[in-house]
């Protein structure tokens, strides 16, 4: 049975769609549950996955059941094939864990914002998480290319659900999505055009016998690189994110924000060093300086918006932009220690969106308001967000002992490694603004009382919101955790698991070295 | 392999896709487009591709034509551009 | 709006300057030993393939065998775009069309010529599209055509009978079903597979519940396999249609 | 000039396809109406097809359907059906880039039908197709 576990963590919220899609439209109530039990059963079979990987090593495994074929030249792959090391281990627990925890939290946001539409949500949703982990799984780089269709039309249609606004950013996301993956597809065709195979490790091993200053190989990775970090949001490239996260429903900006461009890195780091290898990327080509420079531009940029910003969801999808340029500065640095904290910073990264995500979803859903000044006076008010909250930003800002900190210490460590001050500069750079933001929400809802917000209330900004916020006012000074617990639950899990990410740095970091040493990148090489 | 054939298809494509892009009218334009998916269906039989050239004339010249018809029919058939 | 234009010009200048570039790396067309035409896969899918599936048609043993796992997620991705559009657009409940036909309904009038001919041929058309189905395995089709047909001869009758003439046939209830349980068979099978014991897919297995050897197991596999493409397909081409035709309102139409 | 010619028939698809590519790409980005925008995404996404599928053309190779009369290439295959000539891989079109998009063509029509659903919906609230025109009414009723 255990062998089967990786093909479980893809076909069961597959299944769990087609449930719903068969049933789910005449019985609602069924919904819920098999979103949940599906991703239940997910996030248990990426977990047993990757305790197998750790126990054994690489798993791989074959779907279609055909052999790998001899040839004078070696083994090779005739059908699609499954690789799964602790890498993509530790990722695929990250993806089936945010989906399952994001599906009880916006249990109750599903049913408010988009009535009549629960079914063809939840299917939607299930495939968003089947298609994000089936990406992280495959071997294949053509399989990559559906996997990466799947995701985008299923998160198309979860942000084009929402409101006025969300429509429009929808569209601009699907003619970038587009270009990002037909780029991609152009550059899996480069590499099929050398190497005539679509099977990741094969392409890797039949790029080494081509010579090393081919063309083609250039522009294919430079193709492959360019559609990723579109579909990343890389700075230049971020156009769409902003407006389809800050737009889009509670559950999609909560799922899509901390899954999306965290799983298209992984992508890139896989794309680098499995299929293309770090030897030809980083010693090769020598383009480590560029990269990094535009991470550089990328991370101070993405600070800068995020601190001029006045929205809560735009700041933190600003934010998302900044992180963006730690992970891809990180992977390219060009040594194992800024692999390692990009990697880390992967999983880091997503759970503190992930928290940040559920914990402003909650404070909008409570007062009303989508502005900074929704969290005057919270600390009374919602003790046990506020302190979800406090975990998350003291992550963001890079304090111990959260994730936060050891992943922002091994990308420094990293660049000082690799010589890139300026890199080193933006990181600490960009602490600082964190830091400015996050103290500057927590001094508000710390010190400024209760008494703002009557006056607030009046703001013109928000209409539709204006119930909910009225019956907040009329009993200011209750403490007002009437968040249901489905919600409080699992941000506060993802806060936990901010410190527990943060605690066992040092195991999780052993098992990413480790596993980068299987691909050629040496300690300290 | 017919090259001579395959060069006038392949110069009939471009000439297509210029006049999709620049006609005012959106009903000519997704008319045209059609026109273009036929043309790359005949060059893709002529390439051996005959699976491809099967599923490009029922789906790309077919149901994609007749969806971009229906949503011009359903907004508007001005173009500014 | 000028600047847009700039910025547009200069990326595709660079674009395709690059490509320009890399197409001079590339091996001349039609050259039957360039890496990617003389690789072992190419070599090994025409020469072996058909002794192992009994497909003579390369395209669909490929297709549905080796890279079944591929065409599975295919089928997901046209389910995927069906239910996008219709949360999108769609008016969310499952209705059935209203009994009295809306005002822009009642004025066109429906030529019976048109009728009488789509009478005729849309019968044509679906044992047409019956036959792509099934005869994929010799010829160009298989379920994505075949599918797209039938979805088509819906589509027919929208045209000249009126939208709610073919949702009476095909309601979107009926479609989403339709949708969900051609994934079903397809992933079905899958799980079939598994559940005797094998990978996800290995249809080999198979021949323990059909008879036969484990080449007529897969032969009959990627049948079943297209059957349930052809399923969502047709379904979802039709949603499709539909939606787009009427605006989401499923009533009205072209 | 002879050179010249079989320079430029030898990749002459590959040149057509960046072609059709950049036009498909420029209306992507520059277009202003949004329905031209994906008639460019269609031609941008059909361009990488013709350049997948010119990949796997050879020179006088048949369809990649076999019949039977396959040019036998020495010998039989030594199995027990002695019957199939062992094929010739060079007279047999090569499948995989066939294969490949067909699921391209599929995702293309999907991602073209979900877009046109959004484009839909724009103008049912926007009331427009332009981009210039809905952002301007963006800026206008900034604040309701």
């Amino acid at each position: 049975m255990t062998e089967q576990f990786p093909i479980l963590i893809i076909i069961a919220p597959l299944f769990g769609a087609i449930l719903i899609a068969l049933l789910g439209f005449r019985h609602q109530s069924l919904c819920l549950p098999t979103v949940l039990g599906s991703l239940a059963i997910s996030c248990a079979a990426a977990v047993g996955t990757f305790l197998k990987v750790l126990e054994q090593g690489t798993v791989l495994y074959n779907l279609s059941g055909w052999e790998r074929v001899t040839t004078p030249r070696g083994l090779f792959s005739v059908s699609i094939e499954y690789r799964v090391d602790a890498i993509s281990g530790l990722v695929l627990v990250a993806i089936a864990a945010v989906g399952l925890l994001n599906a009880i939290y916006s249990k109750v946001h599903v049913v408010t914002e988009t009535p009549n539409k629960v079914p063809h949500y939840y299917i939607l949703y299930l495939l968003l998480v089947a298609g994000l982990a089936g990406m992280t799984i495959t071997n294949d780089a053509f399989n990559l290319y559906v996997l990466i269709e799947i995701s985008s039309l299923s998160s198309y249609a979860l942000i084009a659900i929402g409101s006025r606004r969300a429509v429009l950013a929808s569209f601009n996301y699907v003619i970038m999505g587009t270009i990002g993956a037909s780029f991609y597809l152009l550059g899996v065709g480069y590499l099929y055009i050398k190497t005539g195979t679509l099977n990741m490790t094969d392409i890797h091993a039949a790029l080494a016998t081509l010579p090393k200053d081919s063309p083609s190989v250039q522009v294919a990775l430079i193709l492959i690189l360019i559609g990723l970090w579109i579909k990343m949001a890389f700075f230049p490239l971020h156009g769409w994110l902003p407006n389809a996260y800050a737009y889009s429903p509670t559950a999609t900006s909560t799922l899509m924000g901390p899954l999306v461009t965290q799983v298209m890195i992984y992508i890139m780091i896989r794309m680098m060093l499995s299929l293309f290898g770090a030897e030809y990327v980083f010693d090769h080509l020598q383009w480590t300086n560029i990269v990094v420079g535009l991470s550089v531009i990328a991370i101070v940029a993405g600070s800068l918006f995020a601190l001029s910003r006045s929205d809560l969801r735009k700041m933190l999808t600003y934010l998302i932009v900044a992180e963006v340029g730690y992970m891809v500065g990180g992977a390219w640095l060009a040594n194992s220690m800024g692999m390692t904290g990009a990697i880390y910073h992967i999983l880091s990264d997503a759970m503190m969106t992930f928290t940040l995500f559920m914990v402003i979803g909650i404070i909008i859903t409570r007062t009303g308001k989508t502005e900074l000044t929704a969290f005057q006076g919270l600390f009374r008010k919602m003790p046990i967000t506020m302190t979800g909250f406090t975990i998350a930003a003291l992550s963001m800002i890079g304090l111990p002992p959260t994730c936060g900190f050891f992943s922002k210490y091994y990308l420094v460590r990293g660049g000082i490694e690799a010589g890139q001050w300026a890199y080193v500069g933006a990181l600490l750079f960009s602490s600082l603004i964190n830091a400015v933001i996050f103290f500057r929400l927590i001094e508000m809802a710390y010190f400024h009382g209760g008494k703002a917000y009557g006056e607030e209330i009046t703001d013109k900004d928000h209409e539709h919101h204006h119930s909910r916020g009225r019956e907040l006012d009329a009993q200011p000074d209750e403490t007002l955790e009437q968040v249901p617990w489905s919600m409080l639950a699992p941000m506060l899990m993802a806060a936990a698991s901010l410190l527990a990410i943060g605690i066992f740095n040092r195991p999780i970091a052993g098992w990413i070295n480790a596993a980068l040493e299987t691909l050629n990148l040496a300690q300290g090489g | 392999m017919i090259w001579s054939f395959d060069i006038i298809v392949l110069i009939f494509l471009v000439i297509a896709a210029v006049i999709a892009l620049s006609v005012r009218d959106l009903l000519a334009s997704s008319m045209v487009l059609g026109i273009y998916s036929f043309l790359i269906c005949i060059l893709w039989a002529e390439m051996g591709a005959v699976d491809v050239a099967f599923t490009e004339a029922a789906v790309g010249a077919g149901v994609s034509t007749v969806i971009m018809i229906a949503t011009v029919f359903q907004t508007t058939r001005k173009s500014k551009d | 709006m000028k600047p847009m234009k700039l910025a547009a010009l200069l990326t595709v200048i660079v674009t395709g300057g690059l490509l320009l570039f890399a197409t001079s790396d590339l091996p001349d067309w039609g050259d039957p030993l360039s890496p990617a035409n003389a690789s072992d896969l190419s070599t090994y899918y025409i020469q072996d393939s058909r002794d192992v599936t009994e497909v003579p048609n390369l395209v669909t043993a490929v297709l549905a065998d080796y890279r079944g796992y591929d065409t599975m997620f295919e089928t997901v991705v046209i389910f995927v775009a069906g239910l996008g559009i219709l949360s999108i657009l769609g008016q969310g409940k499952c209705e059935e069309p209203l009994a009295q036909p809306v005002a822009s309904e009642q004025n066109r009038e429906r030529d019976m010529i048109t009728i009488i001919t789509c009478r005729l041929v849309v019968p044509i058309i679906q044992i047409f599209a019956l036959y792509v189905i099934a005869h994929g395995h010799y010829s160009p089709g298989g379920g994505f055509q075949g599918g797209v047909m039938l979805g088509s001869s819906f589509i027919l009758i929208a045209l000249t009978s009126g939208l709610p003439d073919a949702l009476k046939r095909m309601s979107q209830e009926r479609a989403i079903f339709l949708a969900g349980l051609g994934v079903l068979i397809y992933a079905g099978t899958g799980l079939v597979c598994m559940a005797l014991g094998r990978n996800f897919l290995d249809y080999e297995i198979l021949h323990k519940l059909m008879g036969g050897t484990g080449v007529k197991a897969r032969y009959d596999s990627m049948l079943i396999v297209e059957i349930g493409v052809a399923f969502t397909v047709m379904a979802i081409m039709f949603i499709i249609y539909a939606v787009l035709s009427s605006k989401g309102r499923m009533r009205g139409g072209l | 000039m002879d050179v010249f010619l079989d320079f430029l028939i030898a990749k002459f698809n590959y040149w057509i396809y960046v072609i059709l590519m950049m036009i498909g790409l420029f209306a992507m980005i520059a277009k202003n109406n949004l329905i031209k925008k994906l008639v460019g995404m269609c031609i941008f996404q059909t361009a990488i097809i013709l350049f997948y599928v010119s990949i796997g053309v050879k020179e006088d190779a048949r369809i990649p359907i076999l019949t039977g009369h396959e040019v036998p290439h020495g010998g039989h295959y030594h199995t027990e059906d002695h019957e199939r000539p062992y094929i010739d891989a060079k007279t047999v079109t090569n499948p995989i880039p066939h294969v490949l998009m067909l699921t391209a063509i599929v995702v293309g029509v999907s991602t073209l039908g979900m877009a046109l659903a959004i484009a839909q919906k724009v103008h049912l609230h926007y009331d427009s197709l332009e981009e210039d025109e809905i952002l301007a009414k963006l800026q206008l009723g900034n604040n309701d």
